[in-house]
């Protein structure tokens, strides 16, 4: 009984190490999966993250200061989470949190930040709870599932002139939420609904449910989800002889998805928030800027959010002058134009930018369709 | 002789086929020794097998005081009275020489998971019972002084009456010893048939499975001779030795 | 749509067999759920990967240049799991059962971080080896590829076969999985054909790696995870440790996950093939093919 | 040794009731590792029943921490209180053990171990699925719902530091219940279960009963510690019950040294700690080189001491001679 105390006793006080704090540095923290399924996504968060701190580092924003960016593995999961939001908030020289990418672990993160009031943004939890926890340092610059959905039914419907659809999903918070927010909005327009299904994450052979997809003959194929999976879907839908388009969200707009489903996606559609880079003098800059710093490396979806939402952290610490109280409050107000737009936030701390401008694969590029 | 402790009833077993055991039938005696001999394959531990619930016969039934235990589960066989010792040494080699006669105890208390969390006083006492007749036991079979040892560090022949004093420990009404002197010199195998008498002594009926023919002649009061499954001969040592059936299993016609 | 289902089925059987033979052969020969093995299926598609990347030239010629992939790698995939063997699974031969097990765990998160950190923890896709024909017929659609594949692993299977039941190192190799100290008595070295079960198990999870990969058309670091879970089940529903049961327990699972799929709900296929196995295990404790070992007492 | 010994055992009960308070302001981090490491204790010493004790593999533990969960969170939103609560997953955890445990306790070693990893796998793709009641891979609790929060008398649990207490009170249970039933007659005959299963049924183990004891206490534990998590982290989503989680719980115990309560708890702080250690010490330069290292320790680890760091080894018991 003695021994088995004393090791708990000695081994809890290896974890007391107090942070030395060093007044001089200003601290931003990333929060996703940098090992793991997920960690494609997070690697590129992180670059996004590292670009925006060397910039300001080499703009002189802060002078005096450097701004360094303290990075966390949550290998998306919600324990590893927690203890990393723990962590955050004992270390008083980080302003602000980029992050999580999972909904999963940015909701219970989300709690521990309330308790110092420190602002979190997080650039890829599209799980409408997040933002309705009554949080008040909790904001986002990704929209929730139900507006990409929403303007993806009308787009079929209307401009497409799409009657009948099959759904799919990758049974994630983020896959299945668009998915039914299409399936709702495109039902309520009239459109048929050939079938719902779910396919499981890092799963590769989807011929078996598309060949029974292929029976009902949809006019086209609705996919939430990942590049990945979606890239594979469309190849395979096509080698079954099901030769429609794919149309799915911001999780497929990289040139992954045009890579690793190859010619078969030549006519697919996805749905990307803000407005098309090309009209956008700051993001082209950015993208540029981005192939600079990482030649042959692609974008991941959320490379741009994350940017963005490390930007905006940046400026309130700015415009608060490092007074970490004031941080909340400033966020809650900005109206930052960025590259993604004119960015502001709702009381409930989602982004106002409601835009969602939709693409299509041309001849290996994805190429921005005016709505008519 | 007093009324019979056992009662086998025509039983006979076979594994696909091969029929390993035909039409056993005898009986044991309250405080017997029952010698069981036979060239290898005869169907002895089968037999055990059957006696101690490892596998129900064939056909045929086993009646143990006056009760038919045919195919009961190896646990309840033992609860009932039947304890073994098996032919190549079974002990619970990383558990000590005192916990693995207390282990024996198991059928014999009853203090479940409540009693244990609680440590009710009825558990204690319990407790300290099981320590102290499975220290008497080691006594009686000279192992005390090896209590605390690991059962695999024991030498060969203590080992042996480790599993004998660990089949005491269920207080059975028979016990069924399966080659108990294997591998033992002159002088070990006597010390075990001394033991085994004194174990007769507090009338528990020993069925006994033995090679070495001075041991089992000496020690049995009656023997049964087994070949290719069937009952060839029985009767009281000297009866036996004398049966021609026997000589020609043994020894082969001339 | 039936005979569609039987040949989604038959392709993705033929893959998780020869995925499930390197597990069966390795519990066969040291009674240990090798885990990395998944490892050593994503190590062989991206061999395969590097392979057809880096010779472009070759493809000039593909009648040379898939024979080559394919023996890359075998040895690449081999060599790894000789690797493995020798520096995580040998000093743990005297060990309790369960220390091989935590070693193999830790050998898998190891290859997969080494692999995301060298290569890149995006997926790579994979280039065409060779232009793929359909042939239509019974309103069913076959690509050569599919045939391809279901050709070769029955061809790797006989060799197989062949090689563990009329050779003299696959004797050697059903003795030292039937006790270690005797063949060592019969003079074998079993350490040798430990290693070499390694390399035919590993080299076989090569080629399951490299097929998955062309017919999935692109692979990553973590890719090996999930089919290693549905191959391992294949092994035991099989009869874990019978190397005919391996590839009946791949071809079972593989038809079981398309039917599944196509006609119950693709969203439950792996609660189905999951509670299959359950109820397997449940009637033929040893697996289907496996022989029920009763204890000698 | 014995005066001196008598102050040991509540000078470090002290100590660990007065940790968190040294640090309650200025290293949140420490009281919430120490609580996660809580809820590892507990569930690897519930699991440790299983293998530990009677050398059964199980790799689908993640299940019965889900079930508790889950139920305690539904229960939870339907404000049930939490006194209620436990008990009640404590009990689903024991009868789902139970029923699992029916059909296979027959299995031998690695069998079973695949039939619990296929259980493991249908409760987490079940509770991804099952939107309807567990809100699918959204989690719980849904929008607008609340988990009703604990209250101990007049004390409202909402800060780490009242879970830790929670989670001390019930690993403190653990350790205890686990050195009662060690040194009882059921600890006896799973351990004797453990060296040679046939032996035990013929020496009067009645060896499935009592297997089945274990099986169920493991998984009560199980539960225990889902429930007591869902409460404490407020949110639960199926991504927390990989099959990954799972194999940890088992290299824990192994690392540590199956059997052993000191080995056990040894290998959680191992498990926990180092990933943990290696998230500071490596810094944001090397985030990504933390699981490389960690997967090489464990191979290390347990090359350097197959049989666990603290293996267990048997009590001496003091030998009583008959006159």
């Amino acid at each position: 009984m003695k021994k088995s105390l004393t090791l708990i006793i000695a081994s809890l006080l290896l974890f007391t190490g107090c942070a030395k704090e060093d007044k001089t540095v200003i601290k931003i923290a990333l929060v996703c999966p940098l090992t793991g399924d997920v960690a494609a996504m997070g690697q590129g968060m992180k670059r996004a993250v590292e670009m925006a701190v060397a910039e300001a580092n080499a703009s002189g924003m802060f002078p005096g200061y450097t701004v360094v960016l303290a990075a966390f593995d949550d290998r998306a999961d919600p324990k590893e989470a927690v203890n990393i939001a723990n962590r955050i908030i004992s270390d008083r020289r980080i302003f602000g949190i980029v992050g999580h990418l999972n909904s999963g672990c940015s909701i219970p993160a989300s709690q521990v930040y309330a308790k110092e009031n420190l602002a979190m943004i997080s650039p890829a939890s599209t799980n409408p709870k997040l933002t309705l926890q009554g949080l008040k340092n909790v904001f986002r610059v990704c929209t929730t599932d139900d507006i990409q959905g929403n303007i993806a039914a009308d787009f079929v419907f209307n401009t497409l002139r799409k009657r009948s659809a099959a759904i799919m999903h990758d049974k994630t918070a983020y896959g299945q939420g668009i998915a039914e927010s299409f399936k709702s909005s495109f039902e309520s327009r009239g459109g048929h609904v050939t079938g719902f299904d779910g396919i499981d994450l890092g799963e590769k052979d989807f011929k078996a449910l598309l060949t029974a997809i292929k029976s009902k003959n949809p006019s086209l194929i609705y996919f939430g989800g990942m590049y990945t999976e979606g890239g594979l879907i469309s190849k395979q839908s096509k080698e079954l002889g099901l030769n429609v388009p794919e149309f799915s969200d911001d999780g497929i707009f990289t040139n992954e998805y045009i890579k690793v489903g190859g010619k078969a996606t030549e006519g697919d559609f996805a749905s990307m928030v803000g407005i098309p880079a090309e009209q956008l003098p700051k993001a082209k800059a950015f993208m540029d800027r981005y192939h600079s710093w990482y030649p042959g490396v692609d974008m991941q979806p959320y490379d741009p959010y994350t940017y963005e939402a490390a930007m905006i952290i940046l400026d309130a610490v700015k415009k608060t002058n490092l007074d970490k109280s004031k941080m909340v409050d400033y966020i809650a107000g900005v109206k930052f134009s960025g590259i993604l737009g004119q960015t502001g936030f709702d009381k409930n701390g989602d982004t106002l930018n409601k835009i969602v401008s939709v693409y299509r694969v041309i001849n290996g590029k994805f190429v921005y369709q005016p709505k008519k | 002789m007093s009324e019979k402790i056992l009662e086998i009833k025509n039983v006979s077993k076979n594994f696909s086929g091969l029929e390993a055991l035909s039409g056993i039938s005898f009986e044991v005696g309250k405080n017997e020794i029952l010698g069981l001999i036979g060239p290898n394959g005869a169907g002895k531990s089968t037999l055990f097998n059957i006696i101690t619930g490892v596998y129900p016969p064939s056909r045929g039934s086993v009646v143990y005081k006056g009760r038919d235990i045919t195919g009961i589960p190896g646990h309840q066989a033992v609860r009932a009275g039947i304890a073994r010792t098996f032919q190549n040494i079974r002990l619970f080699s990383n558990m000590s020489v005192l916990e693995n006669v207390m282990v024996g105890r198991h059928c014999r208390t009853k203090s479940e998971l409540f009693e244990a969390f609680f440590r009710t006083r009825g558990f204690r006492k319990e407790e300290d019972e099981i320590k102290s007749s499975a220290c008497r036991i080691l006594q009686d079979t000279g192992l005390l002084k090896y209590g605390n040892e690991l059962a695999k560090n024991l030498a060969y022949g203590s080992q042996r009456r480790l599993e004998i004093a660990r089949a005491l420990a269920a207080e059975p009404g028979l016990l069924l010893l399966d080659e108990p002197t294997a591998g033992m010199n002159p002088r070990e195998s006597a010390e075990l048939m001394e033991m085994i008498r004194e174990v007769r002594s507090k009338n528990i009926a020993i069925i006994i499975i033995e090679h070495q023919m001075d041991v089992v002649m000496n020690v049995s009061d009656r023997i049964i001779v087994l070949d290719y499954g069937k009952m060839i001969s029985t009767g009281t040592p000297l009866e036996v030795q004398k049966d021609p059936a026997v000589i020609e299993a043994y020894l082969g016609t001339e | 749509m039936l005979i569609q289902q039987i040949i989604n089925g038959l392709t993705l059987g033929s893959i998780y067999a020869l995925f499930a033979l390197g597990y069966t052969m390795v519990y066969g020969i040291l009674l240990m759920i090798n885990f990395a093995h998944s490892e050593i299926f994503m190590v062989g598609a991206y061999c395969g990967f590097w392979f057809l990347s880096m010779l472009p030239f070759l493809s000039a010629f593909p009648g040379l240049l898939i024979p080559a992939m394919f023996l890359a790698a075998i040895i690449f995939s081999g060599v790894l799991a000789v690797l493995m063997e020798r520096v995580a699974y040998r000093p743990l031969r005297r060990a309790p059962r369960l220390a091989p097990l935590i070693s193999a765990i830790g050998v898998s998160i190891f290859l997969q971080n080494l692999m995301m950190l060298a290569v890149s923890a995006q997926s790579q896709p994979y280039p065409e080896s060779f232009n793929i024909t359909r042939f239509q017929f019974y309103g069913a659609t076959v690509n050569s590829l599919q045939i391809f594949i279901f050709l070769l692993s029955i061809v790797l299977m006989v060799l197989l076969e062949i090689f563990i039941h009329k050779t003299k190192v696959g004797q050697a190799i059903r003795a030292v999985s039937q006790n270690h100290v005797v063949a060592q008595l019969m003079g074998i070295d079993v350490n040798k054909i430990i290693a070499m079960v390694f390399f035919i198990g590993g080299g076989l999870g090569g080629v399951a790696g490299v097929l998955n990969g062309m017919y999935y058309g692109s692979i990553k670091y973590n890719m090996g995870f999930l089919p290693g879970i549905k191959a391992f089940t294949a092994a035991v529903v099989g009869g874990i440790g019978n190397i005919r049961g391996a590839i009946a327990g791949g071809f079972i699972l593989g038809l079981l996950e398309a039917f599944s799929a196509g006609y119950i709900s693709s969203e439950n296929k792996n609660i189905i093939a999951f509670a299959v196995l359950i109820l397997v295990l449940m009637v033929r404790p040893g697996g289907l093919f496996g022989e029920e070992v009763t204890e000698k007492i | 040794m014995k005066s001196a010994g008598r102050y040991i055992l509540p000078a470090i009960i002290l100590l660990l009731i007065v940790f968190p308070l040294v640090f309650l302001h200025s290293n949140p981090y420490a009281i919430q590792v120490a609580g996660l490491i809580g809820i590892y204790l507990i569930l690897c010493l519930g699991l440790n029943i299983t293998i530990g004790y009677t050398g059964l593999l199980d790799l689908g533990f993640m299940a019965f921490y889900a079930i508790g969960a889950y139920i305690a969170a539904i229960l939870s939103i339907n404000n049930v209180s939490f006194w209620i609560i436990l008990p009640v997953c404590m009990l689903a955890g024991g009868v789902v053990r139970w029923l699992l445990g029916l059909p296979l306790l027959k299995l031998r070693g690695d069998y079973l171990a695949i039939v619990t990893l296929a259980f493991g796998e249908i409760v987490r793709i079940a509770a991804n699925n099952a939107v309807s009641i567990t809100n699918g891979p959204k989690g719980l609790p849904r929008v607008g719902e609340r988990f009703s929060s604990i209250n101990f008398f007049s004390i409202k649990f909402t800060e780490n530091i009242h879970f830790y207490y929670l989670i001390l009170f019930f690993v403190f249970i653990a350790i205890v219940a686990s050195r009662r039933l060690e040194n009882s007659r059921l600890g006896r005959a799973l351990v004797a279960i453990r060296e040679d299963e046939v032996a035990a049924e013929l020496t009067g183990i009645n060896v499935a009963a009592v297997k089945s004891v274990a099986f169920v206490l493991s998984g009560i534990f199980g539960a225990l510690s889902g429930a007591i998590y869902a409460h404490w982290i407020g949110f639960i989503s199926p991504e927390m019950f990989t099959f990954w989680e799972s194999v940890f719980l088992v290299a824990m115990i192994v690392i540590g040294g199956m059997g052993n309560i000191s080995g056990v708890i040894l290998g959680v702080f191992l498990l926990v700690g180092v990933p943990e250690i290696l998230r500071d010490t490596l810094g944001t330069r090397f985030v990504d080189y933390r699981m490389l290292i960690f997967g090489a320790v464990m191979v290390a680890v347990i090359i350097f001491r197959p049989q666990g760091i603290l293996p267990s080894k048997r009590r001496a018991l003091e030998l009583e001679a008959h006159v």
